[in-house]
């Protein structure tokens, strides 16, 4: 099996959950994944539709309450090794909306944050640096150098 | 079919539309808004940038000792708006344009700027100050005849005192002339 | 004349038929009217959206807010926003009367306005402000697990909701750099002392301002 | 399967449906493959920000306002800017008034090609949706080079705008906006003729005038029923009324007209542009800024996707003490009952997508 993965690279696929994002992370996210300015092909990465395929997840918005435990279910049905990136500062910190009284991020809180790509929003380019740093990520977990087993990685609601 | 060739010809032509990055390096305009820098020279800590910020990614408190104050600016919670950038009155922060941010997750905290910067002491009394910086000196002297550049190290009440003092010397010699 | 006073009179006309009150009109620099107009009670709302649809007016939105800032107020008043060319006209509603702050309940407006239905079922959700005769009383947008009247508990406001998460992450940022800053009470971003008057008018160029510690005077060491 | 049909059902669609960029959810009760009944649940995307603004100050909420929503961002900031300065009696000066024109010019370019791409996206004419975004990156490119940002401008501030545009810079707005119109009229064409195109969305989600008016409609909508509503024109701000522009009107009132109105739309901005950098005096960037004196004001703007309203209530410190905005999305998605009224099933995310719904901007 090990030699298998060692001679056989996969491409990761993506997948992207907006956790009440005001849309300007999403719209790069699209751009850098559909049109062929950016081509996140190129890499090795394409985007799919359900999480069940999904290696990598992108995930952007300050998590409201209303979406939490729905953002929740799909992350759990994404199969393991995944990789999550949290994409502009709204994930990461809850950048300018922090203490609004239906936000429950910053993200973290409840999922485990591989990658971070700050900006408001980040430019492709940004993203994309970011897609890197979590294939790299998941392609040490698939061949057991980083640490990200199951059991680890639980997600909690309180 | 003669259609079909005009675009393929046309298409050829332009090349491909694809940005080379990660490739080669993308293009990056300058007026880009990418992670603020601060110059530790120019600012006085009149905490204008903090009252202006909306993500709250700004913070400045004095240090242990009280000879000066820690400006912190945490990149993960900046919503790059350049509002400190145009409100600040020395011009002490700019924004680059570097937009090389993608980190992972140990580094969160660490994606932060941090600076220390001193007080000095004034001339006159000896308090903990600023220097005033020159550019700003300029303006709020503007009207001024006399020199005022060696008042730059003294605290705004002993500048003041000095200032009015120098004013009134200069306007007797003129009186006098 | 003008339409900007063409439906300016119009409004005015019909408003001071149905209420009994002079609309108080303001401008902006284009010359677009803003009409001002406050009821005396929601009885008087019927009338007044009547009115106005009758005269071909469009309900902007409305905004429900508490009149006052402070811990104890509840003062709720809701401001009816109305668009008829480049005329805005706003009728606010108080909802309390004279010795009693409990919000009365307003008539729905949906029977001349359709697009009332969201704006009240809104600040039904959010101000916690009843409603008379709503086709539709449902919530909107608020999370059945948050209470009705957020807005209205929330403005009166502690830092409490606010800092707590800003801090924290501070906490963690300043510890990244070796910094421990847990029993600070410095200023962690987002806190803005609330209801402290501040002058605006910028740009501050005119003199930053220092809290000068005095090098002679002995450190309080605490 | 044979048992379903002639049965009404309940299909959800949403909140993560892939065809949508945002959280959306829908119970539509389908009698076949015929919608006959339609139930938003929304609220996913409340992030409470008029309570935020509340505890944010008069600086700060430009920002946060910006942030409502990332395809009309300038538009947000603007409204709340000119709202202050109506409550204040601030006057902006004409430089900053025709740079703030600007902005939001160039924001509705990119708005509007965005939408009518989703609209070739949805309907798998894939070469057509990367053909448009990639036009639209002209734009893109044009924000991120003059304003430093591809989504949110940063350009306004109480009183006027942050960054002056010189000479250099116009000069490279008026050669994108040559590029951009080349492809404008091979793009329209396509949309106008292409018979896979129209057979998908002419007749479709069809919003007749009078329900129009009813739900009390703006924008793009309202104009695709042949409503001629335009604030530019209808309550005069900026330096609108010194400018040129038509209120492009269609009378289908299906996706199609409301698709086609966006197209036109793009056109008459590219003018306003072309007017704005041939015009655009010397002077201040922004206005002295008073004390901000306790009391209550409005403004109106055209948002790209319509009229686009602010209310703000102000104490004497620089808190406000209430602030409420009105999106234009918010009348148009209630309407969505009246356009999915007896659609077929396929056709769902189409006419969402053909008012050019905001969440973002809706739920706030």
């Amino acid at each position: 099996m090990n030699l298998f993965s060692d001679i056989v690279v996969r491409s990761p696929w993506l997948y992207r959950i907006n956790a009440g994002s005001c849309n300007g992370c999403d719209v790069e996210l699209a751009t850098t994944a559909c049109i062929p300015r950016y081509d996140v092909e190129r890499l090795g990465c394409r985007y799919c539709g359900s999480p069940r395929h999904a290696d990598i997840v992108l995930i952007t918005g300050p998590l409201t309450l209303r979406v939490r435990d729905k953002v929740l279910r799909v992350w759990q049905e994404i199969p393991e090794p995944k990789v999550t990136v949290a994409v502009g500062i709204c994930p990461i910190s809850g950048g300018v909306f922090r203490g609004g009284h239906s936000i429950e991020g910053p993200i973290d809180r409840y999922i485990p944050v591989d990658v971070n790509v700050p900006g408001c929003p980040p430019r492709p380019q940004s993203i994309m640096e970011g897609v890197l740093l979590a294939k790299k990520i998941w392609l040490d977990r698939l061949n057991g150098i980083a640490p990200g087993h199951k059991e680890e990685r639980h997600v909690s609601l309180p | 079919m003669f259609r079909f060739l005009k675009l393929l010809g046309k298409n050829l032509a332009q090349g491909p539309s694809t940005d080379p990055f990660p490739a080669k390096e993308a293009h990056t305009p300058e007026r880009f808004r990418g992670r603020v820098v601060v110059n530790p020279e120019q600012c006085v800590g009149c905490r204008i940038c903090h009252h202006m910020c909306a993500g709250g990614a700004i913070r400045i408190e004095d240090n242990e000792e009280k000879t000066g104050y820690n400006f912190t600016v945490w990149h993960n919670t900046c919503a790059l708006c350049g509002m400190c950038r145009h409100y600040c009155p020395t011009k002490a922060i700019t924004l680059s344009t570097d937009w090389h941010n993608a980190h992972t997750q140990e580094d969160k905290y660490d994606w932060a700027a941090h600076y220390s910067i001193p007080y000095l002491a004034c001339a006159g009394c000896g308090a903990h100050i600023r220097m005033l910086p020159p550019q700003l000196a300029a303006r709020l002297y503007a009207h001024s005849p006399v020199d005022m550049t060696d008042l730059l190290k003294l605290c705004p009440s002993c500048r003041q005192l000095a200032a009015a003092r120098r004013e009134e010397i200069s306007n007797d010699t003129h009186e006098q002339e | 004349m003008t339409p900007t006073n063409k439906s300016n009179e119009i409004v005015h006309d019909a408003l001071l038929q149905a209420t009994e009150l002079a609309t108080q009109w303001t401008f902006d620099v284009k010359q677009n009217a803003f009409g001002w107009l406050r009821l005396n009670n929601t009885e008087s709302l019927r009338p007044a959206a009547k009115a106005l649809a009758e005269n071909g007016a469009r309900l902007c939105t409305m905004t429900a807010y508490v009149e006052e800032r402070g811990e104890n107020s509840n003062k709720k008043a809701i401001a009816y926003h109305f668009a008829l060319a480049n005329t805005v006209v706003t009728v606010t509603v108080p909802l309390y009367t004279a010795g009693c702050d409990t919000p009365v309940a307003v008539p729905s407006i949906t029977s001349w306005f359709r697009n009332a239905d969201w704006n009240e079922r809104e600040f039904h959700e959010m101000f916690g402000i009843d409603i008379v005769d709503h086709p539709n009383p449902k919530r909107l947008f608020l999370d059945e697990r948050l209470d009705a009247g957020i807005m209205s508990s929330l403005i009166p406001f502690s830092a409490m909701v606010h800092g707590a998460a800003t801090r924290n992450l501070w906490e963690q940022v300043m510890a990244a750099k070796g910094v421990d800053i847990t029993g600070s009470d410095g200023s962690y971003g987002l806190e803005n002392p609330h209801g402290a008057p501040t002058d605006i008018s910028t740009p501050p160029i005119e003199e930053p301002t220092f809290t000068p510690v005095s090098a002679t005077a002995p450190e309080n060491g605490n | 399967m044979s048992e379903a049909l002639g049965k009404e059902f309940t299909l959800p669609l949403g909140p993560m449906h892939v065809a949508l960029e945002e959280p959306m959810y829908f119970k539509v009760t389908v009698e076949g493959e015929r919608v006959r009944h339609v139930e938003i649940t929304s609220g996913h995307v409340h992030r409470g920000m008029e309570a935020l603004a509340t505890k944010r100050n008069l600086f700060q909420n430009i920002v946060l306002t910006e942030r409502v929503c990332s395809l009309c961002s300038n538009s947000h900031p603007l409204t709340y800017c000119m709202a202050i300065e109506n409550l204040a009696g601030i006057e902006v000066p004409r430089r900053a008034q025709y740079l703030r024109v600007l902005a939001d010019e160039i924001k509705r370019v990119a708005s509007h090609l965005f939408n009518v791409a989703i609209l070739a996206h949805i309907i798998g004419y894939k070469s057509l949706f990367m053909h448009v975004m990639e036009v639209r990156e002209i734009m893109q490119d044009v924000k991120e080079t003059v304003y430093g940002n591809r989504m949110d401008l940063a350009a306004n501030t109480l009183g006027g705008v942050k960054n002056d545009v010189d000479a250099q810079l116009f000069g490279y707005i008026t050669r994108s906006l040559q590029r951009l119109e080349g492809h404008m009229q091979e793009i329209i064409d396509i949309y106008a003729s292409n018979p896979m195109l129209c057979s998908r969305t002419v007749g479709v989600g069809v919003l007749p005038k009078d329900e129009a008016i009813r739900y009390g409609l703006v924008g793009p909508v309202a104009r695709g029923s042949g409503l001629a509503v335009d604030v530019r024109r209808d309550a005069p701000y900026g330096i609108y009324p010194e400018l040129s522009f038509n209120v492009i009107t269609e009378t289908g009132g299906d996706v199609h007209s409301r698709a086609m109105v966006r197209l036109r739309e793009v056109n008459e901005s590219i003018s306003l542009i072309r007017q704005i950098a041939a015009n655009l005096p010397e002077g201040k960037l922004t206005a002295p800024l008073p004390v901000i004196p306790a009391g209550q004001g409005c403004a109106r703007t055209e948002a790209p996707r319509g009229e686009l309203f602010y209310f703000i209530r102000t104490d004497e410190s620089d808190i406000p003490t209430r602030l409420k905005w009105r999106v234009p999305s918010y009348m148009n998605w209630d309407a969505l009952e009246v356009m999915m009224k007896d659609c077929a099933v396929a056709d769902v995310s189409l006419i969402v997508n053909s008012i050019d719904p905001c969440v973002s901007c809706t739920e706030r």
